[in-house]
């Protein structure tokens, strides 16, 4: 794979198929998220009886499609992290079942995690504390293939392939320690470490996020440029509205554990249906100091997940909630005209009984 | 250096200033000469990435070293040099003339006392009021800020309240005595953009209202662009570029602000061509001769490496430290 | 009066300091600090052996038959106690008859009579009796194995039976005091409360007890022999363990009398103005040797050989002359030492020529374990002796392994036969005894006493000692008895069932202002006779 | 900082050419912490001490001008420079200095075995509840929990006063002793550690628990645990010598300085000098002991971001 | 908060389980008899059998426990092997006497300590901290049962100012003598704890002197008292930990210095019970020693919780 040239987007899915890791064929989503639920437990009082849940991930269905790039956005504590983990199993989830490629991952019946996560692979957000701070870098980087059974010296002699791949220069870079890198380098490494396995998907929490501005460019590019040429599926988790649009093909956003609203990037960022979305991207400093934000869209920090609100979990912030939203969980309702458009929003649900129904509002009327 | 911009002296007037920590002989200069006037009621915005040099700075404007720094220059509040005067009254000045708000609002405060009790050591430390007053006015800060059910909140622990109320509290707190001058290093980096815009509302509103002097320290021209009147772009301990807001954005002539506006992902789309500054930051231990910009500039000719260029003055109120600049575009 | 007041107080605390560094000078208080790590149980059957019988037992409490201790210049011997005399039943040579002393009252104020007598026997050798002490038994029974039963005859008159005949048998009443019946009942029937305010008939009584601290004694100004009426007001007795803290502790005034200073100190004390009174007393401090099968002493001529590699001047120059050779288990001077044959100067030679006759040479020297403990009651200095011992006998052919253990582990082991876990294989012990009387004889050497038994740890017996023990023991004639018991002694010097190595000397350190001390030559002491002069 | 132009480049030779790639060699965490110990005096002086210290122990029967059993009675007591003997003799005649250079052997020993026994099977221990967390720590955890409820000198007592006494006996007590701590303080490091991205990245590399273990935690959790281990020495050496000179360590001849203080205890009115000097030893070596400790644990706090 | 000290109270008690049967298994290895001391040496077997009835030991070792652990529950310690007194009169008496030194020795340690480590961390790096810590690290180097018996040569011995041994009074010290007594012992034991804290002290007044609000704290125009007083708070839980730990050590440490100035506490009680093997007095004193050291740290817990909101959980 690696030398390849990018190709258009046809090719592409050919190559893809051609995968001999491929078994669902192109109809079949790369994965798919069905009602996962993962509550960490509260302990507390005199026994330590469990008091309550952190309700990090409750009930998310996603489908991340081969090939694609599916931008996963929302505010800090919503789950997204979990999520990410969740994926990778590094965190099991309570219920809900996860399909990768057809294959239903389970370590008893299915795709075991160990199989799962040759196939797929994360980079964190810290670059710093995802790197073993005692190991050379290539070493870091060929250690997933040398637990899978490839040896030493083809695993650094690999690793040292990705790291020119990635823009490090291997032989300037590969012996070095993770403290003697920028955020930016060690990254790239983390990077190259995800990809030492060859995996189909990698899932990006946030990983551009704590770098600076000129840096966090560079990677995006390098990562861009990378899914073009190995032919990845990205799962790209960040809080930063402005990076998912610049990356993703569909984005989804998420809402103290639940996902509210999913679609193309052009949907969501033209026609934002679910108030939360609305909020978040008036929220987005403008850059143009002749056009100043004006007035907040929502009120207040997003509420405590370890008793969220009931009903719809945005009401609490929301300018349209009403009774129905606090008696019913809203269902996702795609949007006619708009296959990939899915809004979890009483407003777009006849049978609610909202008085907005289809009145198509949005919260700059509010607040304006 | 002395520079005709704002005709006259600003509230705050900062020259010369460089800071260096560390023992002599394995010093590392964070701050190399900065010069800027700060007028009554503007909002300043500096611009940087990390380890620019921008929090020193701002640090700086209040005497707050950590220990084994090296300073020179002048700060002076009010005509008053800061950097020259006593332990006693810089420390009647900070908290009262000029106070400041910082980035991470969890770990700017003290987690083992309430947030009532933080606010209203600072006002009777300032005004020597009895307990209970103080305890009145924190409430009215409260208010102020817009935190719900503030008197119950006045009793909290840091560690029991979000992130956008702490900011809410740090607001307060940094208010409680009336500064004339405002610092606020990245005060919302750490909060959610749905937060964030709230906060900066916030601020651009009690600034008007209290006719505060403002130096807003942030790494996202975003934020810069929503509360400042004038940005300051800072690059390895220096001002890149001085101008404001307005022009600054939209017409840089400095190449590091303009590769810094280019490499900003804000609105592009897949596929868009977003032109990355190549290269990384310069290690603040080896600061190269010249123009520290100059290894990572594409516009950079030989005299960038010789020797640091000066600030250059572009119409009325637009600097930039800079041998070939951008050409001015509309 | 603002000033006199002032002045009171500066003049209290002036006083309170001068007290603390010297002591209540009205009427004397004698302040001892002994060797025991704590004070000994003041009950009337004391612990801490010797020490305890030494200060918390006859000062306080009598027994039937007593100690002469008014003579520093002869072997104590036994005297009429509470018994004004006795003698044995002309018909059974088992049963004695003690003849009780008249108008004796306890410190309660209650008499003494038989019925007192009979209720003391019942404390400590009838576990059905009320009044059983559990404690006390043990130690009295240890000392007395031999009591079988008792009968009152009349209310001052008691007869007690022995197991077999023993013509020794006052000597073990020596060690059973009797303590006051009607002061049991005051605390309750508790000896535990019986010893915060116990009553016996001697010269002190018991006024105060603070455990692990102080016992205090003062005078019994009632007392029934008024010759023997304590000069002293008081008397304090502190535990102090540690030699180098009884020293300092002297040093710095805090006590007039100390037990067994470090010998290395007693130059400086002389130096300093104290007085170190040292005295013969019937201790020795032996090696006991296994002379089962298997051991080198088995072999007569390797025990012989020993006891000529030992230098015994030299033991006595390392103690700073606190201590006297040992060549038997008696002192040379005393009549019933005898005349062996072999007289053990310190002659490595001989030591060697024995050896070589028993096998041995400077290729194949004696391979032989010592258990010892690193302190403990009439030990002496226990490391450095035999460290030295160790040192010197290695040049007449003796490879001596030293085995340090505690004092509790010791006495275990010599309870236990050699060869047993408990002995950690030691070819002998090193643990000092008593030699008051001839009792302890059959104790040590008969084999009949061999351990388990009795303590003849090293199950030493010849046919001759055994039936000369067996002889003496039935022998009632003083002058027989004593003829007959040099004989056994001369036999068992040459036989070496021991190491014979030093005497004690007894030293005691003790202030200045200590008058009137008589250091008689026994393991116990008359304090009666001392006062206190600034 | 010439990475950034790969970036567009998309020509890379293959893999096979990386074998024999002359890498430029960095040096790594534990060159660093030499490096700052080289720079650090006092740390320096309490090792070169040290060193001497261990050194004169080894090479006893070497340097020792006499046996260290062996005495002459006669000569006995003598004072610091006393012909013969540089540094006097004790109370049955023995040179000091050939005693306190053997004794430097069973000090060292005291010092030195229990804490490196402790700390395998402390550090195994704490690193295994760290680790697997769950019950695995709460069985481990709550075990250290009963043994930490004991004062350790009062745990060492208890327990030699009990085994009885000799060498082995005292460091299998001391042993006893430190590996609570080491248990807790293992556990606290390895459970950091564990909830670090870069193990989460390496378990998500479907590497085994032990790989994982060995690989990315041990490096990481050994310098603290190392650090604290090097400061329990110091207090070994201490209370192994306490506990002789209580009478429950080693016993007699045994050339040792917690003994041989208690035995010189008593010459301490005679000759304060001679009886100082095994004190001072251990009050040296259990000083350079802790010495080093401060200074490995500041070269070792090593703040690696940039 | 109170939900918080309960559950701390619940938590201790299965340590203080494990720790009886840690002491029973501990005395359980004591090898040979615990009569044998009592016995005479050359007492008859009949009698050996009726002592190991009379005191229990005839039993199976889990027996021998739960009976114990029984009486232990309803307060009672036991009846000495070695005099028949009942074990709680004696400890309970030893124990004050250890407390008369533990307390005072408590005091000037951990007040040393602190004002030693807070000087240190406020002059970091410069002459005084070098200084201070030097005496710091001294404090925990020097072995302090040879320093006692330095201290007693000096002053006792040749200065004859201070008594050399023992405890001279009962209860408190109400005299100068009394007093005189403890100067000594106290000193002698207060040096660890000083050392320790000291060191302590000096390492969190640095860690909160680190983090970003004593910046705020600056910014706000403090004093430097009022600062400290900050930072003291912060540094409050790290250094109440260490002193909960010194003075359980204290307590079970002072064996050895009891030992030197021969002071009836209760390191000396154990130390005569070892020498003695008297089972009864062994169990109760290290038990109770060990029980009054999860009592302090249980109390430490909760101080800390009292100081620091976050730990109440």
């Amino acid at each position: 794979m690696i030398g390849q040239v990018p190709t258009t987007g046809a090719d592409r899915m050919q190559r893809i198929l051609a995968d001999a890791r491929d078994r669902g064929g192109p109809g079949q989503p790369m994965l798919i998220l069905k009602d996962i639920k993962r509550h960490f437990p509260i302990r507390k009082g005199v026994m330590n009886r469990t008091v309550g849940h952190v309700q990090a991930v409750d009930g998310v269905s996603l489908t991340v499609m081969k090939g694609e790039i599916l931008g996963v956005v929302g505010e800090s504590g919503c789950g997204k992290s979990t999520l990410s983990r969740l994926m990778m199993r590094l965190v099991e989830p309570d219920t809900g079942e996860m399909i990768f490629d057809g294959d239903l991952v389970d370590d008893k019946v299915g795709l075991t995690t160990r199989r799962l996560r040759r196939q797929m692979q994360m980079v964190f957000q810290d670059s710093f504390s995802s790197l073993n701070p005692r190991m050379p870098i290539e070493e870091t980087i060929a250690f997933a293939p040398m637990m899978n059974g490839s040896s030493r010296s083809d695993a650094i002699a690999a690793a040292r392939a990705l790291l020119d791949q990635v823009g490090l220069s291997a032989a300037m870079f590969a012996r070095r320690y993770p403290h003697e890198l920028s955020g930016g380098q060690r990254q790239r490494v983390n990077i190259a470490r995800a990809l030492a396995v060859n995996p189909r998907v990698v899932i990006l929490d946030e990983a551009v996020s704590a770098l600076d501005k000129s840096v966090e460019a560079q990677v995006l590019q390098l990562l861009i440029r990378l899914q073009e040429e190995m032919d990845l599926t990205y799962v790209f988790v960040s809080h930063d509205l402005n990076v998912v649009r610049y990356i993703s093909d569909r984005i989804a956003v998420m809402y103290l554990g639940r996902i509210v609203e999913t679609g193309s990037v052009d949907e969501i960022w033209d026609n934002p249906r679910h108030p939360y979305t609305q909020a978040l991207l008036a929220s987005i400093p403008s850059l143009d100091p002749d056009r100043r934000t004006m007035a907040a869209p929502i009120y207040g920090d997003p509420p405590n997940p370890i008793n969220p609100p009931s009903g719809c979990r945005f009401r609490t912030r929301c300018p349209f909630a009403e009774t129905c939203c606090e008696m019913h969980d809203p269902a996702a309702v795609t949007l006619p005209g708009s296959s990939a458009h899915a809004v979890s929003c009483h407003m777009e649900n006849e049978a609610s009984g909202h008085s907005r129904v289809g009145t198509n509002a949005r919260i700059a009327e509010v607040t304006q | 250096m002395k520079h005709d911009i704002i005709a006259e002296p600003g509230i705050l007037e900062v020259s010369n200033l460089h800071v260096a920590f560390g023992r002599p002989k394995d010093r590392v200069s964070v701050v190399n000469g900065v010069d800027f006037s700060l007028a009554k009621g503007e909002v300043l915005g500096i611009l940087g990435e990390s380890g620019s040099g921008k929090s020193v700075m701002l640090r700086s404007l209040m005497g707050l070293f950590p220990r084994r720094t090296h300073v020179t220059g002048h700060v002076r509040l009010a005509g008053q040099d800061l950097l020259a005067m006593d332990k006693k009254t810089l420390r009647n000045i900070r908290g009262r003339d000029v106070s400041m708000i910082f980035q991470e609002p969890m770990t700017s405060f003290d987690p083992v006392f309430t947030v009532g009790r933080q606010i209203t050591e600072t006002i009777r430390r300032h005004d020597g009021v009895s307990e209970q007053d103080a305890q009145a006015r924190a409430l009215e800060l409260f208010e102020l800020v817009a935190i719900p059910s503030a008197k119950s909140r006045l009793t909290n622990y840091p560690h029991e309240m979000s992130g956008g109320m702490r900011q809410r509290v740090m607001i307060a707190l940094a208010l409680a005595c009336r500064p004339k001058v405002l610092l606020a290093d990245e005060p919302t980096t750490a909060l959610d953009v749905t937060v964030q815009i709230q906060i900066l509302l916030l601020l651009r509103e009690l600034q008007r209202e209290m006719g505060m002097s403002v130096v807003f320290v942030t790494h996202d021209i975003g934020v810069a662009a929503e509360v400042a009147d004038r940005i300051g772009v800072m690059y390895a301990g220096r001002f890149a570029e001085l101008a404001p807001t307005r022009a600054a954005i939209l017409t840089p002539r400095h190449p590091y602000t303009r590769g810094l506006l280019a490499a900003t992902i804000h609105g592009q789309q897949r596929g868009d061509h977003i032109e990355t500054i190549p290269g990384a930051p310069p290690n603040l231990a080896h600061l190269p001769t010249g123009c520290a910009f100059a290894p990572r500039c594409g516009r950079s000719v030989a005299a960038c490496t010789e020797k640091m260029p000066e600030m250059t003055v572009f119409g009325k109120t637009h600097m930039a430290r800079c041998y070939n600049p951008e050409p001015s575009q509309i | 009066m603002k000033k006199s007041v002032t002045g009171k107080i500066a003049a209290l605390l002036i006083g309170t300091m001068l007290s603390a560094g010297t002591a209540l000078a009205d009427g004397g208080t004698l302040r001892i600090a002994m060797t025991s790590s704590d004070v000994p149980v003041t009950t009337g059957m004391p612990n801490n052996g010797f020490e305890g019988m030494r200060f918390l037992g006859y000062p306080v409490f009598e027994p039937l038959v007593d100690w002469d201790l008014s003579s520093a210049d002869k072997p104590a011997d036994i005297r009429p106690g509470l018994a004004e005399s006795w003698e044995i039943d002309p018909e059974d040579t088992k049963r004695w008859i003690f003849h009780l002393r008249p108008d004796v009252e306890f410190h309660d104020g209650s008499a003494f009579d038989a019925d007192a007598v009979v209720w003391n026997l019942e404390r400590f050798f009838d576990e059905t009796s009320p009044q059983f002490d559990q404690a006390g038994s043990a130690i009295v029974r240890g000392r007395n194995p031999i009591l079988d039963s008792w009968e009152k005859i009349d209310d001052m008159t008691v007869a007690i039976t022995t197991k077999y005949p023993a013509s020794y048998f006052p000597y073990i009443m020596s060690y059973m005091l009797i303590a006051s019946p009607a002061a049991f009942e005051t605390a309750n029937s508790d000896w535990n409360e019986y010893g915060k305010a116990p009553s016996g008939t001697g010269p002190f009584k018991v006024t105060n007890v603070t455990p692990r601290v102080s016992v205090e004694l003062s005078r019994n100004d009632d007392y029934w022999n008024p010759d023997r009426i304590a000069k002293l007001d008081h008397i304090q007795l502190f535990p102090m363990p540690e030699p180098t803290t009884r020293l300092a502790a002297l040093r710095s005034g805090q006590v007039d009398w100390i037990e067994v200073p470090p010998p290395d100190a007693i130059p400086g004390l002389e130096g300093a103005g104290f007085n170190v009174v040292t005295n013969t007393y019937p201790h020795v401090w032996p090696w006991e040797f296994d002379t089962t099968e298997g051991s080198p002493f088995a072999d007569v001529r390797v025990r012989q050989a020993a006891n000529y590699a030992v230098n015994r001047e030299g033991i006595v120059a390392l103690m700073n002359g606190t201590a006297a050779p040992a060549k038997g288990f008696f002192d040379v001077d005393s009549p019933l030492f005898g005349s062996p044959e072999n007289d053990y100067t310190y002659d490595p030679e001989k030591a060697r020529a024995l050896l070589a006759e028993a096998g041995y040479g400077p290729d194949n020297p004696v391979h032989a374990k010592i258990l010892t403990s690193t302190s403990g009651s009439g030990q002496m200095l226990p490391v450095q002796m035999n460290e030295y011992l160790q040192q010197t006998m290695a040049e007449s052919g003796f490879d001596i392994d030293l085995e340090m253990t505690e004092w509790g582990s010791l006495l275990v082991a010599l309870r236990n036969p050699p060869g047993t876990a408990p002995t950690m294989d030691a070819d002998a012990l090193n643990i000092s005894f008593a030699s008051s009387d001839i009792s302890y004889l059959a104790k040590y050497f008969h084999s009949k006493n061999a351990s388990p038994v009795s303590q003849n740890w090293g199950a030493f017996g010849t046919p001759e000692t055994d039936a000369l023990l067996d002889q003496i023991e039935t022998t009632f004639d003083a002058e027989k008895q004593a003829e007959l018991t040099a004989e056994l002694h001369a036999k068992i010097v040459d036989q070496a069932p021991w190491l014979f190595i030093v005497h004690d000397l007894n030293p005691r350190a003790m202030s200045e202002h200590v008058k009137g001390f008589v250091s008689a030559q026994s393991w116990f002491q008359d304090l009666t006779s001392v006062y206190i002069e600034e | 900082m010439t990475s950034y132009a790969k970036d567009t480049g998309s020509e890379f030779p293959s893999v096979s050419s990386y074998r024999d790639l002359k890498v430029q060699e960095s040096p790594g965490y534990w060159a660093m912490v030499r490096k700052r110990i080289l720079r650090d005096p006092v740390t320096l002086i309490s090792a070169a001490i040290l060193l001497v210290i261990i050194l004169s122990a080894i090479l006893a029967p070497v340097l020792a001008p006499y046996d260290p059993y062996v005495g002459n009675i006669m000569t006995r007591m003598k004072p610091v420079g006393f012909e013969g003997h540089l540094l006097g003799t004790d109370e049955t005649g023995r040179d000091m200095l050939s005693r306190l250079l053997f004794g430097g052997r069973l000090s060292l020993i005291a010092g030195v075995v229990p804490v490196s026994i402790a700390l395998l099977i402390g550090g195994s221990l704490g690193i295994t509840a760290g680790f697997f967390g769950g019950l695995v720590n709460t069985v481990i955890m709550r075990v250290t929990d009963v043994f930490y409820a004991f004062p350790s000198i009062l745990l060492a007592i208890a327990i030699c006063g009990m085994l009885g006494t000799g060498l082995f006996n005292t460091l299998l007590s001391l042993t006893l002793v430190f590996i609570p701590p080491i248990v807790r303080i293992s556990e606290s490091v390895t459970t950091q550690v564990r909830n670090l991205d870069f193990v989460e990245a390496a378990r998500a590399s479907g590497a085994g628990s032990f790989a994982l273990m060995r690989y990315q935690v041990l490096p990481n959790v050994l310098a603290p645990i190392l650090v604290y281990t090097t400061s329990l020495v110091s207090l070994s050496i201490i209370l192994a010598a306490g506990l002789s000179f209580l009478g429950l360590g080693v016993s007699a001849p045994a050339a040792e300085w917690g003994l041989m203080l208690n035995s010189l205890r008593q010459m301490i009115y005679i000759d304060p000098v001679l009886a100082a000097l095994p004190g001072v030893l251990i009050f040296a070596t259990s000083m350079c002991f802790n010495l080093i400790s401060d200074g490995l644990r500041s070269a070792m706090d090593v703040r690696l971001k940039v | 908060m109170l939900s918080f000290i309960l559950r701390r109270l619940l938590q201790a008690i299965p340590i203080l389980f494990g720790v009886s049967v840690m002491v029973f298994l501990m005395v359980q290895m004591i090898p040979g008899s615990p009569l044998d001391l009592l016995l005479p040496p050359d007492a008859s077997p009949q009698l050996i059998e009726q002592m190991k009835e009379a005191y229990g030991f005839d039993k199976p070792a889990w027996q021998q426990y739960l009976l114990w652990l029984w009486q232990l529950l309803h307060g009672n310690l036991g009846y000495s092997i070695f005099n028949g007194a009942p074990v709680a009169d004696e400890l309970f008496d030893a124990l004050g006497n250890t407390f008369v030194l533990a307390i005072p020795a408590a005091f000037t340690g951990f007040g040393l300590g602190i004002l030693l480590g807070v000087s240190a961390a406020l002059s970091q790096g410069g002459p005084l901290d070098k200084l201070l810590s030097a005496i710091a690290i001294t404090g925990v180097s020097l072995p302090h049962y040879w320093f006692a018996i330095v201290m007693v040569v000096i002053f006792s011995v040749n200065l004859n100012w201070l008594p050399a041994q023992g405890m001279q009074f009962t209860g408190v010290p109400t005299t100068l003598a009394g007093f005189k007594s403890m100067i000594l012992p106290v000193i002698t034991l207060s040096l660890i704890p000083m050392g320790v804290v000291a060191r302590v002290v000096r390492a969190a007044v640095l860690e909160v002197m680190s983090q970003e609000f004593v910046n705020t704290l600056h910014a706000k125009g403090l004093w430097d008292r009022s600062v400290l007083l900050h930072v003291m708070k912060n540094a409050a839980p790290a250094t109440l930990a260490v002193m909960g730990l010194q003075f359980g050590y204290l307590l079970g440490g002072s064996i050895l210095v009891e030992t030197v100035f021969n002071w009836p506490g209760s390191g000396n009680l154990l130390n005569l019970a070892i020498f003695r093997r008297d089972i009864p007095v062994m169990q109760a004193t290290i038990i109770v020693l060990a029980a009054f050291f999860v009592l302090l740290n249980l109390i430490v817990d909760i101080a800390q919780a009292l100081i620091d909101p976050r730990i109440r959980r």
